[in-house]
């Protein structure tokens, strides 16, 4: 029944989508486009949340007489499913609400209403798919979709040459997804998911399906080094679809690892739970590094997409470990850490990027050393953009913090694990995994600040006007939602309980009967959290400190200038930029890890020429992996281009070559 | 019942620990004075800081913004909580179970956000320079501080303070990894306090200081709670060091009113050696330029690490 | 059929790979286009030889053909083109004259290496014909590929075809030989070549086809 | 031979060749264009009645599974592209690049080339089959020389070269076939029939079999535009007019492609026989990753997609050699559809080059802005080309690699990477050609858009959902091939 309403929610999508290529230019399409979705969202919203709350171990199938003939299309909704299904049209909600308001702004609206819906009938179906061709079908047309709208504004600088490495990664991934289900399938094409899931994998196979999954799914979600078309493709798309991108699509990215490595490919082996982390660990830090390094908001906002795509492989990493070593509630606790992490970072992030979105269209500006002072012009964009950085940045009373603490937890179980590298390892990724926390802080300090805290440093920021009110009612949702999970975590566990269950055999202890809405993951005496008592703590200390201080304190207030060593009317500036903000932290960390230098020129005294301090950073993983290949290619294309340009005479000598040598061959093999 | 008399001992902790928190800034202060051999102002002239600070007026940049007045509240609260939730003079009471030691470090790097954001706010160059030095700062603080709580939990099987304290109490014996873990905790809590070599919190001198220049905006009862909230941070570094390092003498639940009575005497004298440590630390070095600060916590998460991982050799032998 | 009837044939084909290794032998157009001649007119006499030892009558068609055709009037319009045109350059080999025998031996040796395995009751006639046409094939290719102007190369193109209708009209009973032949022969030989000349020559005052690749498309 | 069923056969040879001599014969263009729509309709007509009778095989001429699809198929892309033609050559003529002699002489040939091709595809006689290629290949050769500049002659001169020397080889491996059928169907018309062949093939000599499978391989090969053996085959694309570019790529490499799968049935009728697999792998995989390299410094619009094409021959070659149901499957669908996809992409450019015109690439820019009907159908015949869902080459490209990587890991590695640099490279290109500021003329395009959309949109429906007959069909095929 939950498979029937969710099909014909897709149905209704795409038939939305068809419908919008005559009419986008109408002027009602806008509004009806983002309309349908939200309606059609929540209904599969709800429709997943209901079989993700009724947690049962039954998977409901069916099968459609479309795809590959002999095969038809597979469907099937089971809690793994349900839960994805949850994440991806929570977004879809959201977004278009955000759309709602947002699309009255867009310039080239026939070019994103026909592959809006498109794109969000996509992301359902690759969850809901149960074959490999389906699966692959829909996952390469959620890149196709989602590829036409990074192009809606192919007229910016930079956005076409986005689009391009975007769907080039996005096709090298699916090969390597594509070569994953050749082998599953083997020889003979089963295809199917039940076919695939009753065969038993030798350990090499497993090994190569493993690298390919990582490298198919992981090139989606935006893993180190795969991650180069992410922060590219997501900033050039409309915000909301940049949203959906980088807090929906990576989560099905993360759909697609867990579904062939957890569920497909049977038992794992140790060593996949070093090299997982492993990869989420540098992924983590790498990712914020390179935003903080970053001055473009949304660009920013991508690369700590990436962070937190390693924050949530970190989890997955562990989950196999535990589970290579029958270690079913350990692994249990991993994975929901995992998985609670995705939910999260796909609401915080949607937030976000709305916020940036707001901030985009009040000003035009996505650069925030040309931004500041936004505070005081859209409070209450603002004020949901500060939830969502402590959100990000996982600080409590938050969700962010939440999924963290747990991945902690997962982390803390380490020494039982019998193999010495990984209790070796995983301490490691665990520093790791704080580094890139504590990064995170700063970077958002930086990124709120500098965008919204401050003065003005340009007459658009100046000028800003606060958002519609259907984008602030997408992003206040978000944050609630943000507070909620972060101090009712319990309930969020307690529903991810069937996931784990069915995917490790063991699943978190129910949080539900524990008094004071704590979460205890293993036992008390271990660790325990409480978000609610925590919040309540806080608000109470905050409120009678308030009241202590309206009662006895003096109220007097005045305004001043700010003090700047007795310079009058500083300009704005000579404010901190955020490149001025992460200058220390480059230096410590971007010496080595992007070859930072800083090239400063002071001309002497006397001289009344501007002084200069030029940054230059390298990206190693472009310079030591892409650039060469794309070398690479370019050099065998000249080098075979010289075919070309051949005498008749040498093509002929060709033809004579190919027979000479079948001949041979011929005459050799005989 | 008991549930009652927990109820009323945290409470006490929470106040207690409000009290005490002047006081210990107060007292460290006095020690430096006299190892320098200066009078110093008297033990409770912190108290009188934050009594005159709370009378006056207090003076806004035009360009602050609602955030900027909010922060304080925020950050003494945050503050304030995460002291009350470090077993002072008593372990397990009801609330401690609230929050583990990686959500305290959590809770202070919230209280560190806003007040980051705070020295963004008004867009003066001195608030900049805070943040920024402050946010580098933290982000090898923390790391290097949840190493350590890993090796504590490694060995007591938990990430709770209360738990912890009471399994050190027991037949721990010396080991290497705990002496590493103490000294990469003292440098994480020197730098986290903006103390000498880090910062300097007597200092108004621009260039150098980094907690000051992000306050520098900050008079009135705004500064007063900031200046409240770093009191209780101190006290609560301190606090946690005794309650992992010296945990001798914390009253655990239902022990009795006499055994939260000896708790605290005897949290006051660890207190006191702390503070007195401190100060003598503090006499005896130099402060050290911003960009060696890396290394220094460098060390410290490098400490955290190799805590961890002889852990596990020395559970081997 | 009786031993002496396949003698000959083997003779006549043994023969014009003779023919096939003087034309690579030749380094003058004007010789060429006689050894061209001689070549057809070996190929005409050995088809006539099978039709008669086929008692296969429509084999003298094909016979006539190469006979009237390739022996007669292509080796004299050639030679008017090339009067015409002012061709009176040397043939233009691509390596020296030695080598290209050289080959030529190896190719021959290929040949015989790739019929060996053929299994006898085949007939033997077969596959020793067949190597020998798959030797003047393989002959005129070397040829064509060997030579820089457009004349040795149709000559090198015709020769391969000779070859071909060495192999047709030894495969007893095949159908169509005729029409393939005739197909071959008029259409390809005759009218295409000849209205390609023809434009190439009123394009590109030449028929050295290294002129026509400085025209080439496709360049930056 | 039933009646009404040879008389349908019949009509699909008669009504080109007669229409090709009236063409020949009439004068006026408009008239003409209009006629040669007609008569494609009506062949196409003539080969849909043949699901209806179907007769049985006679000496020269046979219809079986094998070749009914494609003699439809044929006739479908034959005619869309005829009446895609109406339109261009109205313009050619209107810019004076063809005068009313040679559109006479176009049209002429166009349906002697279908004749050619329709003949090809339903001669039972290996020779009749070789006659007919030739045919084809001479007619091209005269339609690629038509426009007379320097560079169509030099291709089209290329082109007859290669090919004549192909076709000989073709004619050789025919004649070695007919010698071993000899000795055991015996003399005559049986030994040169196809379904003999394939009937008796087991009991051929296996070495005179190899040997002229290797023949045919190369010299049909050449037709099809496998490298080595590819070099007429851009420029031949470029040079000539874009409608025979379309039929070149959509049908005639087909053609000869079905010619090798004719043999390679045979072969793999006979056990003793080296497999055909390894040879057709080899040159396929070569064709491929050639083929997706030299994409990249392509800069006139027609020789890339001519490029894109020996790059498909190569995957279906390569298909059909890896054998196996699910890749013969895979090939069989995939020459389909990318014949329809590669005629619709070549009508889309005609126009382009037409609006715009020129073919440098550099010089064409912001297509979707500028001509967003045209430029939207051009990105959706690349995205079709490159194998994205939802059209349908992504089905037969997921069947071939996934089918290939669980038998023979290495060749699926090496044949995927180099579809992902052709991928690469029409991307590349199509960035530039439909997105960005708009170049050049901003004039509508005053086109018929219907075969560009009837095309895609048998693509599309085609990823989506293939009719159970086609499929049946082309199961019973794919397991006559191996």
């Amino acid at each position: 029944m939950a498979l029937e309403v969710l099909l014909w929610c897709v149905a209704v999508l795409l038939g939305t989508g068809v419908a919008a290529v005559p009419a986008a230019t109408h002027r009602l399409a806008t509004s009806l486009v983002y309309g349908l979705a939200i309606g059609v969202s929540a209904i599969a919203l709800a429709t997943a949340g209901v079989v993700l709350l009724a947690g049962g171990p039954v998977a409901s199938t069916l099968k459609l007489p479309i795809g590959l003939p002999w095969l038809g299309a597979h469907f099937r909704i089971d809690t793994l499913a349900a839960f994805f299904l949850v994440v991806v049209n929570l977004g879809s909600v959201t977004a278009s609400l955000f759309g709602l308001g947002y699309g009255r702004h867009e310039e080239t609206p026939a070019r994103v209403l026909p592959f809006y819906p498109a794109f969000l009938a996509a992301m359902n179906l690759v969850v809901l798919a149960d074959d490999a061709f389906t699966f692959l079908f829909t996952w390469e047309l959620m890149s196709l979709s989602s590829w036409a709208l990074v192009m809606a504004q192919h007229r910016r600088p930079g956005n076409a040459e986005a689009g391009y490495i975007y769907l080039l990664m996005a096709s090298l991934g699916t090969l390597a997804l594509l070569f994953a289900f050749g082998l599953l399938a083997g020889a003979s094409g089963g295809y199917a998911f039940d076919a695939i899931r009753a065969t038993a994998f030798s350990g090499h196979v497993s090994a190569i399906v493993l690298a390919l999954a990582l490298i198919g799914a992981g090139s989606k979600a935006g893993l180190v080094p795969l991650h180069v078309w992410l922060p590219l493709a997501h900033p050039a798309a409309p915000s909301h679809v940049s949203a959906l991108m980088s807090g929906v699509m990576t989560k099905v990215a993360v759909y697609g690892f867990v579904r062939i490595v957890f569920d497909l490919l049977g038992p794992p082996s140790w060593w996949w739970g070093a090299l997982v982390p492993l990869l989420g660990g540098v992924t983590a830090v790498m990712g914020v590094l390179y935003a903080l390094m970053q001055h473009d908001l949304k660009r920013l906002l991508a690369y700590h997409t990436v962070e937190n795509i390693g924050i949530i492989f970190i989890g997955l990493g562990l989950a196999l470990a535990f589970e290579a070593n029958q270690m079913p509630a350990a692994a249990a606790l991993a994975l929901t850490a995992a998985l609670f992490h995705v939910f999260n970072h796909s609401v915080f992030k949607s937030l976000l990027f709305f916020g940036a979105g707001a901030v985009l269209t009040a000003t035009g500006e996505r650069d925030m050393e040309r931004l500041g002072g936004l505070i005081h012009r859209m409070p209450l964009t603002a004020f949901v953009f500060l939830v969502g950085s402590a959100a990000i940045s996982a600080l409590p009373p938050f969700n962010g913090f939440v999924s963290e603490w747990l991945t902690f937890q997962a982390i803390l179980l380490s020494p039982a694990l019998p193999q010495w590298s990984l209790k070796f390892l995983v301490p490691a990724i665990g520093a790791l995994l704080a580094l890139s926390a504590a990064l995170a802080a700063a970077c958002f300090v930086k990124a709120f600040g500098v965008t919204f805290l401050g003065r003005p440093r340009t007459p658009a920021a100046q000028e800003a006007k606060e958002t519609d009110r259907w984008s602030l009612a997408a992003m206040f949702v978000l944050a609630a939602l943000c507070l909620l999970a972060g101090i009712l975590p319990g309930h969020f566990i307690d529903a991810l309980a069937p996931v784990a269950q069915a995917l490790t055999g063991e699943n978190v202890p129910r949080q539900e009967q524990l008094s004071w809405l704590m979460i205890v993951p293993i036992a008390e005496s271990r660790s325990s959290y409480n978000g609610l008592l925590l919040f309540a703590f806080i608000a109470l200390a905050a409120w009678s400190a308030t009241g202590v201080i309206h009662r006895w304190a003096s109220a007097a207030t005045r305004r001043s200038p700010p003090w700047d060593c007795g310079y009058p009317d500083a300009s704005p500036l000579t404010q901190y930029t955020a490149g001025s903000f992460t200058q220390p932290i480059r230096r410590v960390f971007g010496s080595v890890v992007f070859r930072a230098r800083e090239e400063l020129r002071m001309p002497p005294p006397g001289d009344t020429q501007a002084a200069t301090l030029r940054v230059r950073m390298r990206d190693l993983p472009w310079d030591v992996l892409y650039a060469p290949i794309a070398g690479l290619v370019g050099f065998a294309a000249d080098q075979l281009n010289k075919v070309q340009s051949l005498t008749v005479r040498a093509y002929l000598t060709l033809v004579f070559g190919a027979l000479v040598i079948l001949l041979m061959v011929l005459g050799i093999w005989q | 019942m008991a549930i009652v008399l927990d109820a009323v001992v945290q409470l006490g902790q929470l106040l207690v620990v409000l009290l005490l928190a002047p006081l210990l800034t107060g007292y460290v202060r006095m020690v430096k004075a006299r190892l320098l051999r200066r009078q110093g102002p008297p033990l409770v002239q912190p108290y009188r800081d934050l009594l005159r600070l709370l009378r006056k007026e207090v003076v806004l940049a035009h360009s602050a913004s609602w955030l900027f007045r909010v922060a304080p509240y925020l950050i003494f609260a945050t503050t304030w909580v995460a002291a009350a939730l470090v077993p002072t003079f008593a372990a397990g009471l009801v609330f401690s179970y609230a929050a583990d030691m990686i959500a305290i470090v959590a809770l202070l790097g919230s209280a560190r956000f806003m007040l980051a954001l705070a020295g963004l706010d008004v867009g003066t160059s001195f608030g900049g320079i805070g943040s920024s030095r402050e946010m580098m700062i933290a982000s090898l603080a923390e790391p290097a501080m949840l190493m350590v709580v890993f090796t504590l939990s490694l060995l007591a099987g938990s990430t709770q303070l209360s738990s912890i304290a009471v399994f050190m109490q027991g037949p721990v014996g010396l080991r290497v990894s705990l002496a590493l873990a103490l000294v990469g905790l003292v440098m994480v809590a020197i730098a986290e306090n903006a103390r000498i070599p880090i910062d300097n919190p007597a200092t108004h001198l621009e260039l150098t200081m980094v907690h000051e220049a992000m306050i520098l905006e900050y008079s009135g009862r705004h500064l007063a709670l900031i200046e409240a909230a770093s009191y209780l941070k101190l006290l609560l570094y301190l606090s946690v060091i005794a309650c992992v390092f010296v945990p001798w003498g914390i009253a655990v639940s239902g022990q009795g009113f006499a055994a939260y009575l000896i708790g605290l005497t005897l949290y006051l004298v660890k207190l006191s050696g702390g503070g007195l440590l401190l100060a003598v630390f503090e006499t005896a070095i130099a402060k050290m330029r911003v960009f060696r600060v890396p290394d220094f916590l460098g060390a410290a998460l490098m400490l955290g690490l190799l805590a961890t991982l002889l852990l596990f050799v020395s559970r081997v032998a | 059929m009786d031993r002496l009837a396949l003698d000959v044939a083997h003779l006549f084909a043994g023969g014009l790979v003779l023919v096939s290794f003087m034309l690579l032998y030749q380094d003058r157009i004007f010789g060429l286009l006689n050894i061209f001649a001689l070549h057809a007119l070996v190929v005409s006499v050995s088809v006539a030889w099978q039709a008669y030892i086929q008692q296969a009558p429509h084999l003298y068609i094909t016979a006539t053909i190469a006979l009237v055709v390739k022996a007669f009037v292509i080796p004299v319009a050639l030679h008017r083109i090339i009067v015409r045109l002012g061709i009176h350059r040397e043939i233009d080999p691509v390596v020296g004259i030695g080598q290209t025998m050289l080959a030529g031996i190896g190719l021959v040796a290929l040949s015989i290496m790739v019929m060996l395995p053929i299994a006898a009751e085949a007939g033997t006639l077969v596959r020793e014909d067949l190597a020998f046409a798959l030797s003047v094939v393989l002959l005129g290719l070397l040829m064509m590929i060997s030579r820089h102007n457009a004349v040795s190369q149709v000559i090198g193109f015709m020769s391969i075809e000779n070859g071909l209708i060495l192999a047709a009209t030894g495969a007893k009973g095949m159908p169509l030989v005729v029409e393939i032949s005739v197909a071959f022969s008029i259409l390809v030989a005759l009218i295409v070549i000849g209205v390609f000349l023809f434009r190439i020559r009123e394009r590109f005052d030449t028929v050295d086809v290294s002129t026509l690749d400085q025209y080439r498309g496709g360049r930056p | 031979m039933s009646e009404p069923g040879s008389l349908v056969v019949g009509a699909i040879l008669a009504v080109p060749a007669a229409s090709a001599a009236l063409l020949a014969l009439l004068p006026d263009d408009r008239t003409s264009a209009r006629l040669n729509i007609s008569a494609t309709f009506l062949t196409l007509v003539a080969a849909l009645a043949l699901f209806v009778e179907r007769p049985s095989p006679g000496p020269y001429l046979i219809v079986d599974d094998l070749n009914i699809a494609f003699v439809v198929l044929n006739t479908f892309v034959g005619f869309t592209t005829s009446v895609f033609s109406g339109s261009y050559i109205a313009h050619e003529l209107e810019t004076g690049r063809l005068t009313p002699t040679y559109l006479r002489f176009y049209h002429a040939m166009y349906q002697t080339l279908m004749f050619a091709m329709n003949l090809a595809l339903l001669s039972n006689n290996v020779g009749l089959m070789w006659v007919a290629v030739e045919l084809a290949t001479l007619t091209t050769v005269l339609m690629v020389g038509i426009y007379r500049t320097h560079a169509a002659l030099e291709a089209a001169w290329k082109y007859f070269l290669l090919g004549s020397v192909g076709i000989a080889l073709a004619l050789f491996g025919t004649i070695l076939v007919y010698l071993a059928a000899r000795s055991v169907v015996g003399e005559g018309l049986d030994a040169m029939a196809w379904n003999v062949l394939v009937e008796r093939a087991a009991a051929f000599d296996p070495a005179l079999l190899n040997l002229s499978f290797v023949f045919l391989l190369l010299g049909y090969g050449t037709k099809v535009g496998l490298a080595p053996l590819h070099a007429w085959l851009p420029d031949a694309h470029a040079e000539g007019p874009t409608p025979i570019s379309a039929v070149l790529s959509g049908l005639l490499l087909n053609v000869a492609l079905f010619a090798v799968l004719r043999f390679k049935a045979v072969m793999s009728a006979n056990s003793g026989a080296l497999a055909p697999g390894p040879l057709m792998v080899s040159l396929g995989l070569l064709s491929v990753v050639f083929a997706s390299f030299m994409l990249y410094r392509r800069h006139d619009i027609k020789r890339m997609f001519a490029y894109s094409s020996i790059e498909h021959m190569g995957i279906i070659t390569f298909a059909f050699g890896m054998g196996g149901p699910l890749a013969n499957f895979a090939g069989l669908l995939h020459m389909t559809l990318h014949s329809l996809t590669k005629s619709a992409i070549f009508f889309c450019v005609g126009h382009i080059a037409q609006v715009k015109g020129t073919q440098q690439m550099a010089d064409i820019r912001g297509l979707t802005v500028s001509h967003p009907v045209l430029g939207w159908s051009l990105v959706l015949g690349v995205v079709a080309i490159v194998g994205l869902p939802p059209m349908g080459i992504f089905m037969s490209e997921f069947l071939i690699v996934t089918s290939t990587f669980a038998r023979e890991p290495v060749l699926a590695v090496v044949l995927g990477l180099s579809l992902l640099v052709a991928l690469g490279a029409l991307l590349l290109r199509l960035n530039g050609l439909a997105f960005g500021e708009p170049l050049g003329s901003q004039q509508p395009a005053t086109a018929s858009f219907v075969p560009v959309f009837a095309h895609l949109g048998l693509v599309f429906a085609a990823g989506i959902w293939l009719p159970p007959a086609l499929v049946t069909w082309f199961q019973h095929v794919a397991s006559r091939l191996s």
